[in-house]
Protein backbone atom coordinates (compact mmCIF):
# COMPACT_ATOMS: atom_id res chain seq x y z
CA UNK A 1 0.00 0.00 0.00
CA UNK A 2 1.39 3.64 -0.94
CA UNK A 3 -0.42 6.54 -1.23
CA UNK A 4 1.36 10.20 -1.71
CA UNK A 5 0.14 13.51 -2.75
CA UNK A 6 2.80 14.96 -4.85
CA UNK A 7 3.80 18.63 -7.03
CA UNK A 8 5.84 16.55 -9.30
CA UNK A 9 4.39 15.00 -12.49
CA UNK A 10 3.22 10.99 -11.90
CA UNK A 11 5.32 8.55 -13.17
CA UNK A 12 2.29 6.55 -14.48
CA UNK A 13 4.59 3.04 -14.99
CA UNK A 14 5.80 3.49 -11.53
CA UNK A 15 2.58 3.65 -10.35
CA UNK A 16 1.53 0.49 -11.99
CA UNK A 17 4.50 -1.61 -11.10
CA UNK A 18 4.33 -0.52 -7.61
CA UNK A 19 1.33 -3.49 -7.62
CA UNK A 20 1.40 -6.56 -8.83
CA UNK A 21 2.35 -9.99 -7.43
CA UNK A 22 2.41 -13.77 -8.54
CA UNK A 23 -0.91 -13.89 -6.33
CA UNK A 24 -2.63 -11.85 -8.92
CA UNK A 25 -4.78 -12.30 -12.50
CA UNK A 26 -5.90 -8.81 -12.29
CA UNK A 27 -4.01 -5.49 -11.99
CA UNK A 28 -6.02 -2.18 -13.13
CA UNK A 29 -4.54 1.42 -13.52
CA UNK A 30 -6.83 4.33 -13.67
CA UNK A 31 -5.43 8.10 -14.47
CA UNK A 32 -7.98 11.20 -13.83
CA UNK A 33 -6.35 13.63 -16.93
CA UNK A 34 -7.18 17.62 -17.14
CA UNK A 35 -9.59 18.09 -19.96
CA UNK A 36 -9.66 20.63 -22.63
CA UNK A 37 -12.86 22.25 -21.83
CA UNK A 38 -15.40 21.33 -18.87
CA UNK A 39 -18.94 22.52 -19.77
CA UNK A 40 -18.51 23.65 -23.06
CA UNK A 41 -15.53 26.32 -21.38
CA UNK A 42 -12.47 25.71 -23.29
CA UNK A 43 -9.84 24.93 -20.26
CA UNK A 44 -6.38 26.31 -20.16
CA UNK A 45 -5.43 24.70 -17.21
CA UNK A 46 -5.48 23.52 -13.46
CA UNK A 47 -4.57 24.15 -10.20
CA UNK A 48 -4.91 21.60 -7.35
CA UNK A 49 -4.77 23.09 -4.16
CA UNK A 50 -4.37 20.36 -1.40
CA UNK A 51 -4.76 21.00 2.14
CA UNK A 52 -1.27 18.41 2.12
CA UNK A 53 -1.04 17.46 5.39
CA UNK A 54 -4.51 15.91 6.29
CA UNK A 55 -5.17 14.95 1.92
CA UNK A 56 -1.81 12.46 2.61
CA UNK A 57 -3.53 10.76 5.87
CA UNK A 58 -6.94 10.63 3.67
CA UNK A 59 -5.69 8.80 1.05
CA UNK A 60 -3.85 6.65 3.18
CA UNK A 61 -7.51 6.42 4.63
CA UNK A 62 -9.06 5.29 1.37
CA UNK A 63 -6.70 2.96 0.63
CA UNK A 64 -7.06 0.99 3.43
CA UNK A 65 -10.41 0.69 3.37
CA UNK A 66 -10.27 -0.75 -0.48
CA UNK A 67 -7.86 -2.60 -0.11
CA UNK A 68 -10.26 -4.09 2.91
CA UNK A 69 -13.06 -4.48 0.59
CA UNK A 70 -10.79 -6.23 -2.01
CA UNK A 71 -8.54 -8.07 0.26
CA UNK A 72 -5.56 -7.14 -1.51
CA UNK A 73 -3.26 -4.52 -0.43
CA UNK A 74 -1.07 -4.32 -3.76
CA UNK A 75 -2.57 -0.35 -3.78
CA UNK A 76 -0.94 2.38 -5.04
CA UNK A 77 -2.86 5.98 -4.89
CA UNK A 78 -1.18 9.41 -5.33
CA UNK A 79 -2.64 12.72 -6.36
CA UNK A 80 -0.57 15.89 -7.84
CA UNK A 81 -1.08 19.08 -6.95
CA UNK A 82 -0.14 22.38 -8.53
CA UNK A 83 -0.56 23.98 -11.92
CA UNK A 84 -1.57 21.19 -14.64
CA UNK A 85 -1.55 21.48 -18.06
CA UNK A 86 -4.67 19.72 -20.52
CA UNK A 87 -3.75 15.99 -20.33
CA UNK A 88 -1.42 16.26 -17.61
CA UNK A 89 -2.53 13.28 -14.88
CA UNK A 90 -4.16 14.42 -12.05
CA UNK A 91 -4.46 11.48 -9.84
CA UNK A 92 -3.03 7.76 -10.16
CA UNK A 93 -4.96 4.56 -8.48
CA UNK A 94 -2.93 1.14 -9.62
CA UNK A 95 -4.93 -2.00 -7.82
CA UNK A 96 -3.85 -5.57 -8.28
CA UNK A 97 -5.67 -8.37 -6.81
CA UNK A 98 -6.10 -12.62 -7.46
CA UNK A 99 -9.45 -11.59 -9.79
CA UNK A 100 -10.79 -9.42 -12.07
CA UNK A 101 -13.81 -7.65 -9.69
CA UNK A 102 -12.15 -6.84 -6.22
CA UNK A 103 -9.50 -5.04 -8.71
CA UNK A 104 -12.65 -3.12 -10.50
CA UNK A 105 -14.41 -1.91 -7.65
CA UNK A 106 -11.41 -1.05 -5.50
CA UNK A 107 -9.97 1.25 -8.15
CA UNK A 108 -13.51 2.64 -8.33
CA UNK A 109 -13.84 2.78 -4.64
CA UNK A 110 -10.80 4.71 -4.34
CA UNK A 111 -11.86 7.60 -7.17
CA UNK A 112 -15.31 7.72 -5.80
CA UNK A 113 -13.96 8.29 -2.24
CA UNK A 114 -11.12 11.34 -3.38
CA UNK A 115 -13.82 12.90 -4.85
CA UNK A 116 -15.84 12.90 -2.11
CA UNK A 117 -13.37 13.68 0.67
CA UNK A 118 -9.96 14.50 -0.19
CA UNK A 119 -8.89 18.11 0.74
CA UNK A 120 -8.23 18.92 -2.70
CA UNK A 121 -9.51 21.76 -4.60
CA UNK A 122 -9.15 22.57 -8.35
CA UNK A 123 -8.71 26.17 -9.70
CA UNK A 124 -9.83 25.75 -13.68
CA UNK A 125 -8.24 28.21 -15.93
CA UNK A 126 -9.98 29.20 -18.86
CA UNK A 127 -8.47 30.27 -22.47
CA UNK A 128 -10.12 33.43 -22.09
CA UNK A 129 -8.43 34.32 -19.32
CA UNK A 130 -10.73 33.82 -16.11
CA UNK A 131 -10.95 31.22 -13.73
CA UNK A 132 -12.79 29.61 -11.12
CA UNK A 133 -13.31 27.05 -8.33
CA UNK A 134 -14.85 23.98 -9.29
CA UNK A 135 -18.03 22.74 -7.30
CA UNK A 136 -17.08 20.08 -5.25
CA UNK A 137 -18.75 17.50 -3.04
CA UNK A 138 -19.49 18.03 0.55
CA UNK A 139 -17.24 15.43 2.76
CA UNK A 140 -20.22 12.76 5.01
CA UNK A 141 -20.01 14.31 8.45
CA UNK A 142 -17.84 12.31 10.57
CA UNK A 143 -19.65 10.13 13.30
CA UNK A 144 -20.96 12.45 16.16
CA UNK A 145 -18.51 12.68 19.34
CA UNK A 146 -20.15 10.54 21.52
CA UNK A 147 -21.16 7.79 19.44
CA UNK A 148 -17.31 7.78 18.99
CA UNK A 149 -17.17 6.96 22.40
CA UNK A 150 -18.38 2.65 22.64
CA UNK A 151 -20.72 2.04 25.31
CA UNK A 152 -19.58 0.49 28.32
CA UNK A 153 -18.56 -2.70 28.21
CA UNK A 154 -17.97 -3.02 24.68
CA UNK A 155 -14.40 -2.09 24.95
CA UNK A 156 -11.92 -4.24 23.25
CA UNK A 157 -8.94 -5.25 25.26
CA UNK B 1 -6.75 29.04 24.29
CA UNK B 2 -4.66 29.76 20.82
CA UNK B 3 -5.65 27.89 17.95
CA UNK B 4 -4.13 27.75 14.12
CA UNK B 5 -6.79 28.40 11.89
CA UNK B 6 -6.36 27.53 8.21
CA UNK B 7 -8.39 28.18 5.31
CA UNK B 8 -7.97 26.96 1.69
CA UNK B 9 -9.06 27.54 -1.77
CA UNK B 10 -12.58 29.55 -2.11
CA UNK B 11 -12.57 30.12 1.56
CA UNK B 12 -9.20 32.01 1.31
CA UNK B 13 -10.25 33.73 -1.70
CA UNK B 14 -13.04 35.48 0.32
CA UNK B 15 -11.37 35.88 3.14
CA UNK B 16 -7.76 37.07 2.17
CA UNK B 17 -6.33 34.54 4.95
CA UNK B 18 -5.14 31.65 4.48
CA UNK B 19 -3.23 30.55 7.86
CA UNK B 20 -4.19 32.40 11.15
CA UNK B 21 -2.81 31.89 14.68
CA UNK B 22 -5.86 33.22 16.69
CA UNK B 23 -7.06 33.56 20.46
CA UNK B 24 -10.60 31.35 21.11
CA UNK B 25 -12.74 31.43 24.41
CA UNK B 26 -11.14 28.76 26.20
CA UNK B 27 -13.19 25.47 26.34
CA UNK B 28 -15.19 26.40 23.16
CA UNK B 29 -16.27 23.86 20.69
CA UNK B 30 -15.25 24.73 16.58
CA UNK B 31 -18.56 26.31 16.46
CA UNK B 32 -18.65 28.99 18.94
CA UNK B 33 -15.07 29.31 17.81
CA UNK B 34 -16.18 30.82 14.35
CA UNK B 35 -18.79 32.77 16.12
CA UNK B 36 -16.32 34.32 17.84
CA UNK B 37 -14.19 34.99 14.84
CA UNK B 38 -17.10 36.67 12.82
CA UNK B 39 -18.43 38.49 15.27
CA UNK B 40 -14.68 39.90 15.70
CA UNK B 41 -13.49 40.13 12.32
CA UNK B 42 -15.93 40.86 8.94
CA UNK B 43 -13.48 39.09 6.88
CA UNK B 44 -15.31 35.91 7.80
CA UNK B 45 -18.71 37.13 7.74
CA UNK B 46 -18.38 35.93 4.18
CA UNK B 47 -17.34 32.48 5.00
CA UNK B 48 -21.23 29.62 5.07
CA UNK B 49 -21.81 29.73 8.51
CA UNK B 50 -21.46 26.13 8.83
CA UNK B 51 -18.85 25.18 6.94
CA UNK B 52 -16.72 21.59 6.87
CA UNK B 53 -14.42 21.77 8.52
CA UNK B 54 -11.34 19.29 10.12
CA UNK B 55 -9.31 19.53 13.55
CA UNK B 56 -6.08 18.54 13.37
CA UNK B 57 -6.66 17.06 9.67
CA UNK B 58 -9.15 14.98 10.49
CA UNK B 59 -13.26 15.89 9.89
CA UNK B 60 -14.59 16.90 12.67
CA UNK B 61 -18.60 18.17 14.07
CA UNK B 62 -18.90 21.72 14.41
CA UNK B 63 -19.92 20.64 18.23
CA UNK B 64 -16.11 18.92 18.25
CA UNK B 65 -14.45 20.67 21.65
CA UNK B 66 -11.14 22.58 20.77
CA UNK B 67 -8.23 22.16 22.93
CA UNK B 68 -5.49 24.41 22.92
CA UNK B 69 -2.44 24.23 19.96
CA UNK B 70 -5.38 22.34 17.75
CA UNK B 71 -5.15 23.03 14.05
CA UNK B 72 -8.79 23.58 12.74
CA UNK B 73 -9.35 23.97 9.25
CA UNK B 74 -12.06 25.57 7.28
CA UNK B 75 -12.96 23.05 3.71
CA UNK B 76 -14.59 24.18 0.86
CA UNK B 77 -16.35 21.66 -0.88
CA UNK B 78 -13.74 19.21 -2.22
CA UNK B 79 -12.88 18.59 -5.50
CA UNK B 80 -10.36 15.88 -5.75
CA UNK B 81 -9.70 13.56 -8.80
CA UNK C 1 -9.87 1.81 -31.51
CA UNK C 2 -7.54 -1.42 -31.99
CA UNK C 3 -7.59 -4.73 -31.06
CA UNK C 4 -4.96 -7.69 -32.01
CA UNK C 5 -3.84 -10.84 -31.13
CA UNK C 6 -0.20 -11.41 -30.76
CA UNK C 7 2.24 -14.13 -30.07
CA UNK C 8 4.72 -11.74 -28.66
CA UNK C 9 4.87 -10.12 -24.81
CA UNK C 10 2.65 -7.20 -24.45
CA UNK C 11 4.01 -3.58 -24.43
CA UNK C 12 1.79 -2.02 -21.74
CA UNK C 13 2.68 1.23 -21.87
CA UNK C 14 2.41 0.90 -25.90
CA UNK C 15 -1.26 0.20 -25.04
CA UNK C 16 -2.09 2.89 -22.71
CA UNK C 17 -0.34 5.10 -24.21
CA UNK C 18 -2.49 4.37 -27.78
CA UNK C 19 -5.58 5.86 -25.96
CA UNK C 20 -6.09 9.34 -24.17
CA UNK C 21 -6.83 12.63 -25.64
CA UNK C 22 -7.64 15.94 -24.67
CA UNK C 23 -11.30 15.45 -24.74
CA UNK C 24 -10.74 12.35 -21.99
CA UNK C 25 -10.74 12.97 -18.05
CA UNK C 26 -10.38 9.38 -17.15
CA UNK C 27 -8.03 6.59 -18.91
CA UNK C 28 -8.25 3.24 -17.42
CA UNK C 29 -5.66 0.08 -18.09
CA UNK C 30 -6.77 -3.37 -17.37
CA UNK C 31 -4.12 -6.22 -17.34
CA UNK C 32 -4.78 -10.14 -17.20
CA UNK C 33 -2.07 -12.50 -15.51
CA UNK C 34 -0.74 -15.64 -15.40
CA UNK C 35 -1.24 -16.59 -11.53
CA UNK C 36 1.00 -18.97 -9.70
CA UNK C 37 -1.28 -20.87 -8.70
CA UNK C 38 -5.25 -22.01 -9.53
CA UNK C 39 -7.38 -23.07 -7.14
CA UNK C 40 -4.82 -24.24 -4.74
CA UNK C 41 -2.83 -26.49 -7.77
CA UNK C 42 0.83 -24.50 -7.95
CA UNK C 43 1.11 -23.49 -11.86
CA UNK C 44 4.18 -23.92 -13.61
CA UNK C 45 2.94 -21.57 -16.82
CA UNK C 46 0.03 -21.33 -19.15
CA UNK C 47 -0.62 -22.33 -23.03
CA UNK C 48 -2.73 -20.00 -24.62
CA UNK C 49 -4.22 -21.27 -28.20
CA UNK C 50 -6.56 -19.14 -30.67
CA UNK C 51 -8.57 -19.46 -33.51
CA UNK C 52 -6.57 -16.95 -34.46
CA UNK C 53 -8.66 -15.14 -37.52
CA UNK C 54 -11.88 -15.61 -35.88
CA UNK C 55 -10.37 -14.21 -32.33
CA UNK C 56 -9.32 -10.85 -34.60
CA UNK C 57 -12.60 -10.34 -35.29
CA UNK C 58 -14.47 -11.10 -32.33
CA UNK C 59 -11.67 -8.87 -30.32
CA UNK C 60 -13.20 -6.26 -32.97
CA UNK C 61 -16.75 -6.42 -32.54
CA UNK C 62 -16.27 -6.38 -28.69
CA UNK C 63 -14.14 -3.31 -28.71
CA UNK C 64 -16.98 -2.31 -30.75
CA UNK C 65 -19.40 -2.62 -28.68
CA UNK C 66 -17.65 -1.71 -25.83
CA UNK C 67 -16.86 1.80 -27.67
CA UNK C 68 -20.60 1.98 -28.16
CA UNK C 69 -21.78 1.38 -25.45
CA UNK C 70 -19.54 4.18 -23.69
CA UNK C 71 -19.34 6.96 -26.29
CA UNK C 72 -15.80 6.57 -26.69
CA UNK C 73 -13.71 5.14 -29.55
CA UNK C 74 -10.55 5.12 -27.72
CA UNK C 75 -10.06 1.54 -26.91
CA UNK C 76 -7.25 -0.30 -27.54
CA UNK C 77 -7.09 -4.50 -26.23
CA UNK C 78 -4.30 -7.20 -27.10
CA UNK C 79 -4.80 -10.68 -26.32
CA UNK C 80 -1.96 -12.38 -25.91
CA UNK C 81 -1.19 -16.28 -27.26
CA UNK C 82 1.28 -18.99 -26.64
CA UNK C 83 3.69 -20.21 -23.66
CA UNK C 84 3.38 -17.72 -20.77
CA UNK C 85 5.20 -17.33 -17.10
CA UNK C 86 4.00 -16.62 -14.24
CA UNK C 87 3.06 -12.85 -14.21
CA UNK C 88 3.37 -12.62 -17.50
CA UNK C 89 0.19 -10.03 -19.40
CA UNK C 90 -2.59 -12.52 -21.35
CA UNK C 91 -4.73 -9.67 -21.97
CA UNK C 92 -4.54 -5.52 -21.67
CA UNK C 93 -7.53 -3.26 -22.26
CA UNK C 94 -7.11 0.57 -22.38
CA UNK C 95 -9.85 2.83 -22.39
CA UNK C 96 -10.07 6.21 -22.08
CA UNK C 97 -13.29 8.68 -22.32
CA UNK C 98 -14.42 12.65 -20.84
CA UNK C 99 -15.70 10.28 -17.63
CA UNK C 100 -14.76 7.85 -15.49
CA UNK C 101 -17.72 5.52 -15.66
CA UNK C 102 -17.69 5.08 -19.29
CA UNK C 103 -13.92 4.09 -18.96
CA UNK C 104 -14.82 1.58 -16.13
CA UNK C 105 -17.74 0.33 -17.70
CA UNK C 106 -16.04 -0.13 -21.21
CA UNK C 107 -13.07 -1.86 -19.52
CA UNK C 108 -15.04 -4.60 -17.65
CA UNK C 109 -17.80 -5.00 -20.65
CA UNK C 110 -14.82 -5.76 -23.00
CA UNK C 111 -12.90 -8.41 -20.41
CA UNK C 112 -16.10 -9.89 -19.60
CA UNK C 113 -16.96 -10.49 -23.38
CA UNK C 114 -13.53 -12.09 -23.81
CA UNK C 115 -14.06 -14.47 -21.34
CA UNK C 116 -17.28 -15.29 -22.85
CA UNK C 117 -17.09 -14.98 -26.65
CA UNK C 118 -13.33 -14.67 -27.64
CA UNK C 119 -12.16 -18.12 -29.39
CA UNK C 120 -8.66 -18.71 -27.33
CA UNK C 121 -8.30 -21.30 -25.05
CA UNK C 122 -6.15 -22.00 -21.79
CA UNK C 123 -3.98 -25.33 -21.24
CA UNK C 124 -2.81 -25.22 -17.63
CA UNK C 125 0.67 -26.55 -16.74
CA UNK C 126 1.01 -27.61 -13.02
CA UNK C 127 4.32 -27.63 -11.07
CA UNK C 128 4.09 -31.67 -10.94
CA UNK C 129 3.98 -32.17 -14.53
CA UNK C 130 0.54 -32.50 -15.41
CA UNK C 131 -1.49 -30.12 -17.65
CA UNK C 132 -5.26 -29.60 -18.29
CA UNK C 133 -7.61 -27.13 -20.36
CA UNK C 134 -9.02 -25.11 -18.07
CA UNK C 135 -13.06 -25.06 -18.23
CA UNK C 136 -14.26 -22.34 -20.48
CA UNK C 137 -17.76 -20.50 -21.20
CA UNK C 138 -20.52 -20.88 -23.51
CA UNK C 139 -20.57 -18.37 -26.35
CA UNK C 140 -24.22 -17.02 -26.67
CA UNK C 141 -25.87 -19.00 -29.57
CA UNK C 142 -25.94 -16.70 -32.15
CA UNK C 143 -30.00 -15.37 -33.29
CA UNK C 144 -31.14 -18.52 -35.53
CA UNK C 145 -30.64 -17.63 -39.30
CA UNK C 146 -34.69 -16.47 -39.88
CA UNK C 147 -34.71 -14.07 -37.47
CA UNK C 148 -31.30 -12.19 -38.72
CA UNK C 149 -33.76 -11.52 -42.13
CA UNK C 150 -35.40 -8.61 -41.87
CA UNK C 151 -38.97 -8.94 -42.31
CA UNK C 152 -40.02 -7.11 -45.84
CA UNK C 153 -40.40 -3.42 -45.68
CA UNK C 154 -37.80 -3.02 -42.91
CA UNK C 155 -34.89 -3.12 -44.78
CA UNK C 156 -33.18 0.16 -44.74
CA UNK C 157 -31.73 2.15 -47.73
CA UNK D 1 -19.09 -30.51 -51.71
CA UNK D 2 -16.09 -29.91 -49.84
CA UNK D 3 -15.86 -28.21 -46.24
CA UNK D 4 -12.59 -26.98 -44.09
CA UNK D 5 -13.18 -28.52 -40.67
CA UNK D 6 -10.75 -27.13 -37.62
CA UNK D 7 -10.60 -28.41 -34.08
CA UNK D 8 -9.49 -26.56 -31.61
CA UNK D 9 -7.93 -26.95 -28.03
CA UNK D 10 -9.75 -30.12 -25.97
CA UNK D 11 -11.25 -30.79 -29.31
CA UNK D 12 -7.98 -31.41 -30.90
CA UNK D 13 -6.72 -33.43 -28.42
CA UNK D 14 -9.73 -35.56 -28.05
CA UNK D 15 -9.65 -36.67 -31.80
CA UNK D 16 -6.01 -36.12 -32.84
CA UNK D 17 -7.48 -33.76 -35.53
CA UNK D 18 -6.80 -30.13 -35.90
CA UNK D 19 -7.76 -29.58 -39.87
CA UNK D 20 -8.93 -31.51 -41.98
CA UNK D 21 -10.71 -31.26 -45.51
CA UNK D 22 -13.66 -33.28 -45.86
CA UNK D 23 -16.62 -33.84 -48.09
CA UNK D 24 -20.12 -33.85 -46.70
CA UNK D 25 -23.34 -34.16 -48.25
CA UNK D 26 -24.08 -31.46 -50.73
CA UNK D 27 -26.67 -28.45 -49.13
CA UNK D 28 -25.91 -30.30 -45.62
CA UNK D 29 -26.41 -28.10 -42.40
CA UNK D 30 -23.16 -28.11 -39.90
CA UNK D 31 -25.26 -30.34 -37.39
CA UNK D 32 -25.87 -32.97 -40.96
CA UNK D 33 -22.35 -32.86 -41.68
CA UNK D 34 -20.84 -33.38 -37.86
CA UNK D 35 -23.63 -36.54 -37.97
CA UNK D 36 -22.29 -37.89 -41.06
CA UNK D 37 -18.58 -37.66 -39.74
CA UNK D 38 -19.48 -38.96 -36.85
CA UNK D 39 -20.65 -42.16 -38.58
CA UNK D 40 -17.73 -42.48 -40.89
CA UNK D 41 -14.53 -41.54 -38.56
CA UNK D 42 -15.00 -42.82 -34.93
CA UNK D 43 -12.52 -40.38 -33.82
CA UNK D 44 -15.51 -37.63 -34.08
CA UNK D 45 -17.30 -39.79 -32.00
CA UNK D 46 -15.40 -38.52 -29.16
CA UNK D 47 -16.57 -34.89 -29.52
CA UNK D 48 -20.05 -33.66 -27.60
CA UNK D 49 -22.73 -34.18 -29.90
CA UNK D 50 -23.56 -30.14 -29.90
CA UNK D 51 -20.74 -29.05 -29.77
CA UNK D 52 -19.99 -24.51 -30.08
CA UNK D 53 -19.54 -24.23 -33.94
CA UNK D 54 -18.37 -21.37 -36.17
CA UNK D 55 -18.75 -20.96 -39.99
CA UNK D 56 -16.61 -18.95 -41.67
CA UNK D 57 -15.09 -17.46 -38.32
CA UNK D 58 -18.38 -16.63 -36.75
CA UNK D 59 -20.64 -18.21 -34.38
CA UNK D 60 -22.88 -19.92 -35.82
CA UNK D 61 -26.01 -22.45 -34.94
CA UNK D 62 -25.89 -25.86 -35.94
CA UNK D 63 -28.90 -25.88 -38.23
CA UNK D 64 -27.10 -23.31 -40.46
CA UNK D 65 -26.45 -24.55 -44.22
CA UNK D 66 -22.69 -25.15 -45.33
CA UNK D 67 -21.99 -24.21 -48.48
CA UNK D 68 -18.92 -25.65 -50.65
CA UNK D 69 -15.54 -24.21 -49.32
CA UNK D 70 -16.67 -23.48 -45.92
CA UNK D 71 -15.11 -23.12 -42.95
CA UNK D 72 -16.32 -24.99 -40.11
CA UNK D 73 -14.68 -24.90 -36.86
CA UNK D 74 -15.57 -26.43 -34.06
CA UNK D 75 -14.82 -24.71 -30.34
CA UNK D 76 -14.53 -26.08 -26.56
CA UNK D 77 -15.77 -23.69 -24.41
CA UNK D 78 -13.83 -20.79 -24.52
CA UNK D 79 -11.66 -19.13 -21.39
CA UNK D 80 -9.90 -16.23 -22.67
CA UNK D 81 -8.98 -13.36 -20.51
Amino acid sequence: MRTWITDEPIDVSDVLSSVGSDADGAALLFLGTVREQNEGRPVQGMRYDAYAGMAASVLSEIAGEAGERAGTDRISVVHRTGELQIGDVSVAIAVSSPHRAEAFDAARYVIEQIKLRLPVWKHEHYTDGSAEWLDGATPPAPAAESAAVPAPGTVKP
Amino acid sequence: MRIQLLLFALYRDLTGVSELDVQVPDGATAGVALADLRARDARFGRLPERPVIAINREYALLDAPLADGDELALLPPVAGG
